[in-house]
């Protein structure tokens, strides 16, 4: 059972990330869970979503000390960097949050997804950049699975969005495999 | 040969009135049962009877009635309606029903101009239980809570509901109306007439106000009531066509 | 013109007394009842007939429509 | 069959209860449940014959609905706490005038306003009745993704079956989380059996009147004895209880909705450590399973109750007990939602206190 947090400033597209990698785990044939932050937690410009996903039942769809995180922005991590389990791995919008980690039990891949995005020409797809980044480094699902997922949940989306999504989900990809994020 | 030229309505049950000799409930229940059996709607129309006197008004009016808690009326009736569009759906309440604990539903199902009826007696009191203050209250008049008269400054003025509701676009027809006397009776039921064809017509939401007399709580005869409606209620509660957008 | 001619039954087991009747009949037809009916109320009664030019009915129904209880029915004719 | 849906929990309960034949919903926003009305505005506007109204109020919205119901409708409300106790006069028409319907009452913190995160404080409230009066409401508690729509859909066949209120008790966590669910086929509104006692309008027969005014007080006593005697059958019929690892199980953990599933995390870190621990987690809490638990007490002397909040349904597990077995109590009332970690930890403290481990 792996739990992931996405957190991030509204606009981003951190409950997407979720939503379409917790759709992509479940056509996987995982069990999965999807929590988003709502009501008071969601003022202020904060977005953040727990997704569980696991071969067995899941008891609680809670991130309390999660496994990964995807973060956004640096006021999320200063909010789950605490909370992690220990040996967990955070995945850093690198051009948003320049700190170092302050935990040496945690792993943390810094991605440029801004800079990638705008080689893309659309910023729109930093989250996509991430997703493919992080699906790469931990295996949990496949760059198709998200890209089935995601045509599931935006149905009527051009077909040439959809394309550039998976050039943002390929390249998000390509960084880890290069293993420029060291 | 001799012609039955007035008798009990269709519409209305066998069963005497509950209500005390003298008040105006079964005069407003005769004129509507009237109008139902005229525009022939008897056997599609649903009532909702309010809490207060009229709350037994199902066992009179002999037509389908379902009862609302006490303000709740109009929002009940919405809901039928909404269900079954092609009935004829009306409320019967009181002005504490009306103005008071369900003054919200009452404005917020006129402003979404919901296709119903709303009969609006207004006794200025309440009535059934003992005679307390309405909103409808006359400045100066007694009642079991406003010992010495209603007193703007502590009990605030009252509240012309029909002319709030008016402002409401949803509105289509309001008239204030009486029972005090055969011309404002016969007006009545003009008036109920003109309601209940709007809303055959689909037009949105109507209300007639009728000024009824309660001569137990008023403490006065029967003919006294009559009076005082002519010269002390009618000064705060004018009798008049507030809004008519019929056409 | 010759006058209308009118009848009304006041049921007595439903008046109540109120004698909104009495107070609207212009031809003062209507009084008031000696014995009290089973609710302990003195009914209206017809006081007029037909044959007292005076006091006819005429069956103008204005009793009845003032009547709170609808005992009154009105013939004509 | 459809397939597999990621959605969530709020959702699930709207369009399960489309499914369910509900052509109309009223009601009011309130965290964390607007999904719900959200989802009927736009799924009613789709159907032929739906209505979806956003009321000025939660007490009107429970009005409309009782008008709906009146009038022969599958309908349904939904709320938070709040706004449940404002709808609660309502509830007692329903129950008074033996009307079918559907609330949901998706938890949050409390009393007053409280806060929105998960909690379970309105137990008494709920399986209690809530309103004036002597009567019961059906409560169904869903404890995932899949249970919210399969209850749903139980929840209006409770309400015409017997005639009277039935709620859907969730709370913020079930509304807001996404889980796989698979709907079950939509109904045919025509297969309902009819509704003789519906105001329709009195044609070609005598009219009809709903009301719960009873002046008379030996009908008003045979009314409440006629309504008791509904809740008997209920109660012969319906209670439900699911059972986890009890076959061996020396501790007994009883909780419901997400209480319930945390636990058997808790209880599956137990057993790894090698304490013989179960769940019996009830579905419906109104009628209470007393006599799924009272069979189990049997065999196991020791309950652990475990509630989002301070003590509730202990009350009834109690009750259920008589007395035969001991009976214990872990709760966080605040939003806070255990880990099953914690509720493992809770659970082993509990089993060695009681030297279950020696026996």
């Amino acid at each position: 059972m792996k739990k992931t947090v996405f957190a991030g400033f509204g606009g981003q597209g951190v409950l997407m990330m979720g939503y379409v990698f917790a759709v992509a785990a479940m056509r996987d044939g995982r069990e999965v869970t999807y929590l988003p932050a709502y009501g008071a937690e969601m003022r202020g410009g904060t977005a953040n979503c727990t997704v569980v996903v696991s071969d067995e039942e899941i008891f609680s769809p809670v991130s309390s000390s999660p496994d990964f995180a995807v973060i956004m922005n640096k006021p999320s991590l200063v909010k789950y960097e605490g909370v992690m389990n220990g040996g967990g791995t955070i995945f850093l919008n690198s051009n948003h949050v320049s700190r170092e980690l302050t935990r040496d039990d945690l792993t943390s891949i810094r991605i440029p997804a801004v800079e990638i995005a705008k080689e893309l020409g659309s910023e729109r797809v930093v989250n996509m950049i991430m997703l493919g980044a992080f699906a790469a480094h931990t295996r949990m699902t496949s760059l198709d699975s998200i890209m089935n997922g995601l045509s599931e949940i935006v149905k009527d989306t051009k077909a040439s969005i959809m394309k550039l999504n998976r050039r943002g989900l390929d390249r998000g990809a390509e960084y880890i495999l290069k293993g420029d994020s060291r | 040969m001799e012609e039955l030229v007035f008798t009990r309505p269709r519409y209305i049950k066998k069963a005497p009135f509950h209500y005390c000799p003298g008040c105006g409930h079964s005069i407003i229940h005769r004129l509507v049962a009237e109008v139902i059996e005229e525009l022939g709607i008897g056997e599609k129309t649903i009532g909702v009877p309010p809490a207060g006197c009229a709350v037994l008004a199902y066992d009179y009016f002999d037509v389908d009635m379902g009862e609302a808690p006490h303000g709740r009326g109009p929002a009940l009736a919405t809901g039928i309606k909404r269900i079954l569009p092609d009935r004829i759906v009306f409320s019967y309440q009181g002005d504490g029903d009306i103005a008071a604990i369900g003054t919200s539903e009452t404005i917020h199902t006129a402003n979404r101009g919901e296709n119903i009826t709303v009969i609006f007696v207004n006794n200025n009191c309440y009535g059934m239980t003992g005679g307390q203050m309405a909103p409808t209250t006359l400045l100066g008049q007694n009642s079991t809570t406003t010992p010495g008269g209603r007193d703007e400054n502590r009990d605030g003025p009252p509240i012309d509901l029909s002319e709030m509701l008016a402002l409401v676009r949803g509105t289509v027809y309001i008239e204030r109306t009486a029972v005090n006397s055969i011309r404002n009776i016969r007006n009545t039921k003009k008036a109920i007439t003109k309601a209940f064809k709007a809303q055959i017509a689909g037009l949105g939401f109507s209300l007639v106000e009728i000024l009824s007399p309660c001569p137990t709580n008023w403490k006065m005869s029967s003919t006294d009531s009559c009076r005082w409606i002519d010269e002390s209620v009618m000064q705060t509660f004018p009798l008049k066509v507030i809004k008519d957008e019929i056409g | 013109m010759k006058p209308k001619k009118g009848r009304i039954v006041i049921d007595s087991r439903l008046c109540k007394g109120c004698y909104l009747c009495v107070s609207v009949c212009p031809n003062e037809c209507i009084g008031i009842s000696e014995e009290s009916n089973e609710k302990g109320y003195h009914p209206a009664k017809v006081i007029g007939t037909k044959d007292a030019n005076d006091r006819a009915c005429t069956g103008c129904t204005l009793c009845a429509v003032i009547c709170p209880d609808i005992a009154i029915e009105v013939y004509r004719g | 069959m459809d397939k597999k849906l990621l959605m969530r929990g709020s959702q699930v309960i709207g369009e399960a209860a489309i499914r369910a034949g509900c052509r109309f919903y009223a009601g009011y926003p309130i965290t964390p449940q607007n999904e719900i009305p959200e989802f009927m505005s736009g799924a009613m506007a789709d159907l032929e014959g739906g209505t979806f109204i956003q009321a000025e109020s939660e007490i009107a919205a429970i009005n409309m609905v009782i008008g709906a119901s009146m009038a022969g409708a599958r309908a349904m409300t939904s709320s938070s706490s709040p706004g449940i106790s404002l709808k609660q006069e309502g509830i007692s028409f329903l129950a008074a005038l033996e009307l079918p319907a559907v609330i949901v009452n998706v938890m949050r913190g409390g009393p007053g306003l409280g806060n929105i995160a998960p909690s379970q404080g309105d137990y008494f409230q709920a399986t209690r009745g809530g309103g004036h009066g002597d009567y019961r409401s059906i409560v169904l508690a869903p404890a995932h993704g899949q249970e919210l729509a399969d209850l749903t859909r139980k929840a209006f066949e409770y309400a015409d079956r017997y005639r009277t209120p039935v709620m859907i008790l969730a709370d913020g966590m079930m509304g807001q989380m996404m889980e796989p669910v698979v709907f079950p086929d939509p109904i045919n509104l025509d297969e309902l059996p009819p509704k003789p006692w519906v105001l329709d309008g009195a044609q070609g027969r005598p009219s009809r009147i709903i009301k719960s005014l009873i002046l008379d007080t030996v009908e008003m006593e045979e009314h409440n004895w006629k309504l008791d005697r509904k809740y008997k059958i209920i109660s012969g019929e319906i209670p439900h209880a699911e059972t986890y690892m009890t076959e061996d199980a020396k501790l007994v953990v009883v909780a419901y909705g997400t209480a319930a599933r945390i636990a058997r995390g808790g209880i599956k870190r137990a057993r790894e450590m090698g304490l013989k621990v179960g769940l019996l987690r009830p579905v419906t809490l109104w009628p209470f399973p007393d006599r799924a638990i009272r069979e189990m007490s049997r065999l196991v002397k020791d309950f652990m109750v475990f509630e989002m909040n301070t003590g509730q349904m202990i009350d009834d597990v109690r009750l259920s007990l008589e007395g035969r077995s001991n009976v214990h109590f872990y709760g966080r009332p605040g939003g806070i939602v255990s880990t099953p970690d914690e509720i493992g930890k809770a659970i082993s403290s509990l089993y060695y206190r009681q030297h279950l481990k020696e026996d």
